[in-house]
């Protein structure tokens, strides 16, 4: 046993620095850079303000969906689910509001996460216990949690109360030290998701289950418990993206967060994490919602495009920046 | 082309028919009046959701100054905060079809009617079926302006013996459309009556009934003023006499009354409502384009 | 063989040691059948602290099954297991290893997209505070993977690792912790002669801690180094046990067997002459070989050696266009080849038989005559429908000519042991009709009594013409089949052996010499290594 | 070598009877039963006739859909992909019926079938050259197509010319021996893909690619060829079925075919296909199609749900569904 010593010595090896890692953010500044040149107002303080500050809620919606990927399951339900927590959480506020003020805010807040870790939950059981595969058991939600907003809202829309707009009206609009607040919000949940993932026993559970479930299972991982907390964590996640959300656009209807669940999803996969999960990449996740939105937001900048055809544009900017962060290692 | 003026113009995406007339009149408005008057530009950009639309705002307004907004807004609370915020750069505010919730912000109002829409067809309906019947509604997306149309309508209705069977989602989409109305039929025995709250349906409705070979219908309505469903009108189809126009076209007017002021003209301020005639073979004409693709 | 001395001699009752000792794991009158099939039945058995007792037995006697129900992997359908005299019945395999049993599996069980550490830690992770400590994780696998010889990293993922390394972090998962009972199921089937000398140190270890080694393993003579006592299965029953001391290679051989065995390896055929077949010219493989050249002729048994690393597998993966290569020139029959993928190779008469069978070799989850025929679909099916009946006649015949055991024909492949995967395999690649066969790791998990079998089958190939190169870790098995000897290391080719120069010690020395790395281990691993006609022949 | 007499004998025993083989069919069967005993307009036979012709398109769709989900990939480019298919068939039709006359139908279907195969193999090139992940791919062409026929149809919508619309109609609404002819193309299809699936080559391939693609890829199988073919599969059976639809209402609209992905995806897995691919059941996906539409035509015949609510109730009965088919084992 004489090699020991060299092999403790390897132990200590700095990580090498992979090309692929940094993919998702090569992509992201190439469509950046495609910003700047395309257009001069790109790159003016106002709207980076604005694109990044609304990447927040696609930003931190996929920080929950990094978790429920990786440990090999989807949730196809987030923009629905992030309708009905938001409507809920109004439907909570007005009425707390006569009684409570301003505070009624909070209240309604704390609503909102418990009713969003609910509604993970429901989830997380339905595809743990129920062994449903997560595409149909999360598509099955989706019509539940529309409808139930759909149903709140009488097909119209839930709009907050007039005298808590104001007051709440700085935690979308409002900024710390010139950081937008919903920026320093989605700053501490991608922290926070992080710890958990890459330096906890339940985000190394969570991998392992994703990579490879039987072993997880084997070694002695609750499979169906890292999933379920998995799909808490998501509900969690959207219930704080509904809290920044409301203040910006004042209202729910049955069209809230419509389509969401496949932009986090694209930006969770354009971020590098697998979508047969094992591996997540949670920065990797941030910059997948940043090239998201800034593509939007190129296409409404620039005017070479015709309106019909914003999709497509779309789609072909999402593969070609796919395409060269494929290619680039 | 620092000097020009600058109109932007904020619309849904084309992701039915109407919203597809809606953009095309904007587009054919911002060709015209480019071409017409040089010191305008017009920007028109479209968004699909309520989210988006505010994130156009965001980002038209970050990019440059504008000198007039036009916009039709997705819903009018979740519009309302944001178009505040363009108008407190010294933009000129023209709202059109859904008025926000607080009028004061808008300089200009074109208004859609769609309680109108509803209520005229209902009254046509119940007048002809002598305030007896049993009819099916068919109904769009779930928003406000699928609200209005249906609350206007039922409101109507409840006035008289009319007994609305059942009242379904079909999303605005010819297709879903299709699929219920054959459900309604097979379900129901006796029915009177059809309406369904836009043209893009009808067309689906009267696909399905004609494939059952029931005659005991005596309508089928819609609402919208579609360029197909007012050529049945023209033609005298016994079906679907009547239509109402809630013409898309409503974009170009409040795009036109806009540039106005820009080009030497005194701006145009206050509230213009649409009504919403009944479309019948007599005035059909006056509500076709044919080149429009709605 | 302290603890042999103790023992009575042949076959030893199990219940006769109880009185001098109390024994660590005790298995009575176990069976498990998965539904109408029978694989094991009334095995009474005993495992004493500090001894290593290994189980010997053909492909599919019911060994892995055995140990899986010892370590609570699968439940037993009768009989009763007691862990040092308390009777217990494991909830699952968390619950045996949290009892002290610990198993090492036959077939690689790790979580691909974990590091090393991470699989070595999965479930019982160290934490400082909430964070986990991978510092000190870290830094405990380099120590364990040390001890056992494994030169891979704590920080490698285990998924880009090649098999035998993975093997290795396997072993290294299992001796983290102090067991009561650790149970090796073919561990060194892929390891090469270093890594199998370090291992049977480490089991060595184990014994002299005074834990209970439950061993199997088809290299008998690893048997006959490290078992105090022997278990013998045949078909789902035990024959017997007997102490390991007076039980030669050739009689556990028999016992398994239930026949006489006569000659292992054949004899060697005269050297080829003829033009090279496969013509090899500066094959360079990314993260594998530099630079290789070789050639093979027809009726000619190419043999090549080298330590876990050196390359082997990397450079004809690389060869059959599986991983990304270059080559200066590459010809088949004298005619440069152009279509350098699996596909192209088969038209042109050459397959691999990869050494990884779970991973790369077979669909576990499709029955045997699909994954027998995948390879060869296209001679066996001229038009592009699928002829039944061809199959299953095509499954008849590889079943009788590789004599795979199986029980009934409609079971997916995961559901044969392991050596009998190992026999599919072949007959899969085999099914193309190949004129040069490269085959990694050929008896990978095979029994002695179908080992010989296979290599009459390879001999049979090269009479009729055929080239065949093996890539083997087995000393015996590279020095009694091959004519020629190619050894790498460090991905390049360093020596060419032939003719008398082919012994186990040269093989050894050309892998290792250079490293400062001693060859000595070899000796412990299979008795004398200079003794060629003790492994060609069996004396008798 | 003399083992083997005894376990030939056993080779011709025939396949056990498995029962979560059964689990999609006795789902269907328990759907119909709901139906029986809640409605009595629900066994007329219109409406069965109405439910099983309607559900011939998600059917076809989602054969394909099955060949590409067993390959390992996802399409979700499908609803759109429909729409695009649909309004070149519909454009091409009336530019040829001026000299061909009612026989620019065929034309123009030979056409879609061209079209659709290409635009899968746009799909197909996209997932194995470019080495995305299928779900970003088709994410990105679904917009790519529907924003082609939101342009080629101005947001409207492309109607076929009304001297095509007679001799084209019996496509749909006609019969053969009283079994309309779509669900007449549909059966073809669906024998068509089971013999490919089940008893070619081709279809073995698939499956190996599908269970697992190292190994298929050792075993000489071009997993990137046979995946390319999925799609292109994929992308005829869209065209099929966009034949079937255009007689239905005569138009392609940017809406025609919306979220169709969704519904066709949900067919394949009720039908016991499984996601991640290597197991595909044609006949399950059947079933699958058939008990989406059956449980749509429910909601409207019945009385009992609110039509906000019509989604929640989708989506429990399938959660429900596919819980029992999963303790029914
Ligand atoms: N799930 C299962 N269903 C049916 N038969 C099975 C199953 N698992 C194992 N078997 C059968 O049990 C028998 C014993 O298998 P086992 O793996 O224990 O053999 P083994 O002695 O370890 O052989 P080897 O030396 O080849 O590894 C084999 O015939 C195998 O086909
Ligand atoms: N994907 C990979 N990326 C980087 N290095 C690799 C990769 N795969 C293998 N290697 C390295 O290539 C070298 C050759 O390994 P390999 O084990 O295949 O050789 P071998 O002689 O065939 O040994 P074995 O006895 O395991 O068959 C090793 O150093 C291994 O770590
Ligand atoms: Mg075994
Ligand atoms: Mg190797």
């Amino acid at each position: 046993m004489t090699s020991t010593t060299t092999n403790i010595a390897r132990a200590e090896a700095p990580r090498r620095f992979r090309w692929a890692d940094a993919g998702p953010f090569l992509a992201l500044a190439l469509v950046v850079l495609i910003g700047v040149v395309m257009n001069s107002s790109f790159m003016t303080g106002t709207n980076i303000a604005n694109v990044v500050t609304r990447s927040a809620f696609i930003a931190i919606i996929a920080v929950g969906a990094t978790f429920v990927i990786s440990s090999g399951c989807l949730d196809l339900s987030v923009g629905s689910m992030m309708a009905f927590v938001t409507g809920i959480m109004i439907l909570t506020m007005n009425r707390l509001e006569p009684s409570l003020g301003a505070n009624a805010i909070f209240a309604g807040a704390l609503v909102g996460l418990v009713v969003g870790a609910l509604c993970g939950l429901a989830n997380g059981l339905i595809v743990t216990l129920g062994k449903i595969e997560p595409f149909i058991a999360t598509l099955g939600t989706m019509g539940i949690f529309r409808a139930l907003i759909t149903w709140m809202s009488d097909g119209g829309s839930i709009p907050i109360d007039r005298a808590l707009r104001d007051p709440y009206r700085p935690v979308y609009f409002g900024n710390v030290l010139g950081v937008p607040l919903p920026v320093v919000i989605t700053l501490i949940v991608v922290l926070a998701g992080a710890f958990l993932l890459y330096r906890t026993k339940y985000g190394r559970r969570c991998m392992a289950a994703g990579s490879n479930s039987e072993v997880a299972r084997f070694s002695g991982v609750s499979v169906a418990r890292v999933r379920t907390l998995a799909f808490v964590i998501q509900g969690l996640c959207v219930a704080i993206a509904a809290i920044c959300y409301i203040p910006r656009l004042g209202a729910a209807t049955p069209t809230t967060g419509q389509l969401w669940e496949l932009q986090v999803i694209t930006a969770v996969v354009i971020g590098g994490t697998l979508l047969r999960g094992g591996k997540a990449r949670i920065w990797g996740t941030v910059a997948g919602a940043l090239i998201l939105e800034v593509i939007a937001n190129l296409m409404v900048l620039s005017n070479m495009v015709s309106e019909y055809l914003v999709a497509a544009v779309q789609g072909v900017i999402i593969i070609l920046a796919m395409l060269a962060h494929r290619f680039i290692r | 082309a620092q000097d020009k003026k600058i109109i932007a113009v904020s619309i849904p995406a084309a992701t039915h028919g109407w919203t597809g007339g809606v953009v095309y009149h904007a587009e054919q408005a911002e060709k015209e009046i480019e071409a017409a008057f040089p010191n305008i530009d017009v920007i028109v950009k479209t968004s699909p959701s309520a989210e988006a639309q505010v994130s156009a705002l965001e980002d038209l307004s970050a990019a440059q100054k504008l000198d007039a907004l036009v916009i039709l807004p997705f819903t009018s609370e979740e519009l309302t905060g944001p178009v505040q915020t363009v108008k407190e750069g010294g933009t000129f505010i023209a709202v059109v079809d859904r008025g926000l919730t607080d009028p004061a912000i808008q300089d200009l109002y074109v208004a859609g009617d769609n309680i109108a829409v509803g209520a005229n067809t209902a009254k046509w309906l119940a007048e002809k079926l002598g305030n007896e019947g049993k009819i099916v509604v068919l109904r769009g997306i779930p928003t406000v302006i699928d609200d209005e149309r249906i609350q206007g309508f039922t409101d109507v209705i409840k006035g008289t013996n009319i007994e609305i069977l059942d009242i379904q989602y079909a999303n605005w989409n010819q297709d879903e459309a299709f699929t219920l109305m054959q459900d309604y039929l097979a379900k129901y025995p006796q029915i009177d009556a059809v309406w369904a709250n836009d043209d893009d349906m009808l067309l689906g409705v009267l696909e399905a009934v004609k494939q059952s070979g029931r005659t005991e219908i005596k309508y089928a309505l819609g609402g919208n003023g579609m360029k197909d469903v007012i050529e049945m009108v023209m033609a005298g189809d016994p079906v679907t006499p009547i239509s109402t126009p809630y013409p898309p076209s409503m974009i170009k007017s409040a795009i036109y009354m806009t540039a106005a002021q820009f080009s030497g003209q005194a701006p145009m301020r206050g509230s213009f409502k649409l009504d919403a005639p009944l479309i019948t073979p007599e005035n059909a004409e006056q509500f076709y384009f044919p080149d429009s693709p709605f | 063989m302290t603890m042999a001395a103790i023992l009575p001699s042949a076959p030893a009752q199990p219940a006769a040691p109880a009185a001098l000792v109390v024994p660590a794991l005790q298995a009575e009158a176990l069976g498990k059948t998965y539904g109408a099939i029978t694989v094991l039945s009334d095995v009474t058995l005993d495992i004493l602290p500090g001894e290593v007792h290994a189980i010997i037995g053909e492909n599919g006697a019911g060994k892995s099954t055995l140990m899986k129900l010892l370590s609570g992997y699968v439940a037993p359908t009768e009989g009763q297991i007691a862990l040092a005299g308390q009777q217990v019945a494991f909830a699952d395999a968390v619950a045996a290893e949290a009892a002290g049993v610990v198993l090492v599996h036959q077939e690689i069980l790790l979580a691909p997209d974990l590091t090393v550490a991470e699989n070595l830690f999965l479930g019982r992770e160290l934490t400082r505070g909430p964070m986990v400590d991978d510092r000190a994780m870290n830094r405990r696998t380099a120590e364990v993977l040390a001890s056992i010889g494994a030169h891979c990293h704590p920080r490698d993922r285990v998924g880009g690792l090649p098999l035998a390394q993975r093997q290795l972090v396997q072993i290294a998962r299992a001796l983290l912790e102090p067991r009561r009972v650790v149970i090796f199921d073919e561990p060194t089937a892929v390891l090469a002669n270093d890594e199998v000398a370090a291992l049977l140190n480490v089991v060595r270890g184990l014994r002299s801690q005074g834990v209970a080694v439950l061993y199997i393993s088809h290299r008998l003579d690893e048997v006959e180094a490290l078992a105090d006592r022997i278990t013998v299965l045949r078909d789902g029953r035990k024959i017997g046990t007997w102490p390991a001391a007076g039980l030669s290679q050739r009689r556990m051989a028999e016992l398994m067997v239930g026949r006489e065995l006569d000659m292992l390896y054949p004899h060697k055929r005269p050297p080829a002459t003829a033009e090279p077949l496969l013509q090899i010219e500066g094959l360079s493989v990314d993260h594998g070989a530099v630079e290789a050249s070789l050639s093979v002729r027809p009726g000619e048994v190419l043999g090549i050696g080298g330590m876990i690393g050196s390359g082997r597998t990397e450079l004809f993966e690389g060869l059959m266009g599986l991983r990304p290569s270059h080559a200066a020139r590459i010809a088949l029959a004298g005619k440069p080849v152009s279509d350098r993928t699996v596909r192209g190779w088969q038209a042109a008469g050459l397959v691999y038989l990869t050494e990884d069978r779970k991973g790369k070799g077979l669909l576990l989850d499709e029955s045997l005559a699909t994954n027998l025929t995948l390879q060869a679909l296209d001679s066996l099916h001229p038009g592009p429908a699928l002829d039944r009946r061809g199959e299953l006649r095509a499954l008849e015949q590889a079943v009788a000519e590789y004599d795979i055991r199986v029980r009934a024909l409609d079971l997916n492949a995961g559901q044969l042991s392991g050596g009998n995967q190992q026999k599919l395999l072949l007959a899969k690649v085999m099914l193309t009709d190949p004129s040069v066969v490269i085959i990694d790791e050929p008896t990978r998990g095979i029994d002695i009594g179908n080992k010989s079998q296979i290599y009459d089958f390879i001999d049979r190939l090269v009479r009729a013409g055929k080239a065949v190169i093996v890539i083997s870790s087995e000393l015996p098995e590279l020095v009694g089949l091959s004519d020629r000897v190619l050894v790498m290391r460090g991905g390049r080719i360093t020596a060419e052996l032939t003719g008398d120069e082919i012994s186990e010690h040269s093989v050894v020395y050309a892998a290792t010499s250079g490293e400062g790395q001693s060859a000595a281990p070899a000796e412990e691993g299979g008795g004398d290594p200079d003794d060629k006609h003790h492994h060609q022949h069996r004396p008798g």
